[in-house]
């Protein structure tokens, strides 16, 4: 059973580990992510993860069909934290079963680098200075959080 | 005119105080959308932003109809 | 804390996911090496593992060593059964811990592809139709358990 | 003369019967030790063996000392 989807809280593998569970499968393949006590020099205190929900699964279970297309897998599930998160705490985890490693390994790292390019989930980080910011925004990274209001460049 | 729910996240929700509204406007496509909530707002640099109608991306020439919804997705950050 | 080691019967990787974590740790990657229904075309019920463990812990601790001076890792284990297992169950697991995940992910297949060539491991695989044999012995894989005795040649 | 400790593993340990013999001979490498216990058991082709002396990887011409350890290595199939 393959799928991606939302929890509140941290990631627990063992709930979805078992769904990718199969006898023809010989290697399993597996991808957390920790929240960490730095970022670009900065010590993280806690993280807050907040996700447009219904286009981030619809855009999560894409990216496994993708993967499943690619690779020869039996089965591939992403996971993905929303809400306030401690350090070490588990934000993400890609589980992928196949009958041979290579498969595995490779479509699980696919799956975590589209995740994070294409799934719409943001990232707050609360340093241990007081100060908070949105990861990859501009103005975050710039200036803090209140930056003073400017026109936003329209996308191709 | 049309109404268009208008959903907001992250540094967009922050800014502009609320995760969504209804909005009545004259604006046929995304673009037009978006400049008429820019001069409400006046919304940060976020970097480039993608947009969502109905809950699938399309871009800033999407026409919109009564009752559409939109989001506007800042850069994202998962993982 | 990193290391290799043998357990008897299957690998619990919670017993020793712990070892590896680490708030500076923003990626984590782990295999786990299955026991599969079949291999090369026949049916397996269940399988025997028999290591030679002094040699094998020196050889896969050496592993382990390689693999954190090649990539920018910070933790990485590597746990291997004997004896006994049954379908599904776990023959090996592998687990990396790192600030990145490229290398985490890099280093975890280094190690499984490396264990697997290097460590003196062997598998004896029973199969369905009532036969039995040992993985990668030539006189096994051409004739069944009981080949009439040839010299073994040296090697180089 | 001297006493090397053999220990068998796997298929080798199965033709033989035994995981382990101590074995006086009077090979001075490993070669010759392997082609005296050869004339012995006649080991079947398993692929192409390594060695261990002392619980490290040797070779063939690897010089044998009274006490030293020796195991055969049939091709392996961990993981």
């Amino acid at each position: 059973m393959s799928g991606f989807r939302f929890v509140t809280g941290p990631v627990a593998p063992e709930d979805y580990q078992a769904h990718l569970t199969d006898l023809s499968c010989g290697g399993f393949v597996s991808f957390e992510g920790w929240v960490r006590d730095h970022n670009e020099g900065r010590e993280v205190l806690r993280l807050e993860y907040e996700a447009y929900e219904s286009l981030g699964i619809k855009e999560g279970e894409r990216i496994i069909a993708e993967a499943r297309e690619r690779f020869a897998i039996e089965h591939a599930s992403c996971v993905h934290a929303v809400g306030q998160l401690e350090l070490g705490q588990r934000a993400v985890w890609v589980g992928v079963s196949s009958h041979h490693r290579d498969a595995a390994f490779q479509a699980c790292r696919y799956i975590i680098d589209e995740v994070k390019q294409r799934v719409p989930i943001w990232k707050k980080e609360h340093y241990r200075d007081g100060d908070s910011g949105w990861v990859n925004c501009e103005a975050c990274a710039s200036a803090g959080k209140h930056t003073p209001p400017s026109r936003v460049a329209g996308a191709g | 005119m049309k109404t268009i729910r208008i959903e907001y996240f992250a540094v967009l929700r922050e800014h502009t105080g609320r995760g969504n509204e209804s909005f009545s406007t004259g604006a046929q496509n995304v673009d037009e959308l978006f400049a008429e909530l820019n001069e409400r707002y006046s919304f940060p640099a976020v970097g480039q932003l993608k947009v969502a109608v109905n809950d699938e991306f399309g871009d800033w020439q999407t026409r919109l109809t009564d009752g559409d919804s939109v989001v506007f997705i800042p850069p994202v950050a998962g993982g």
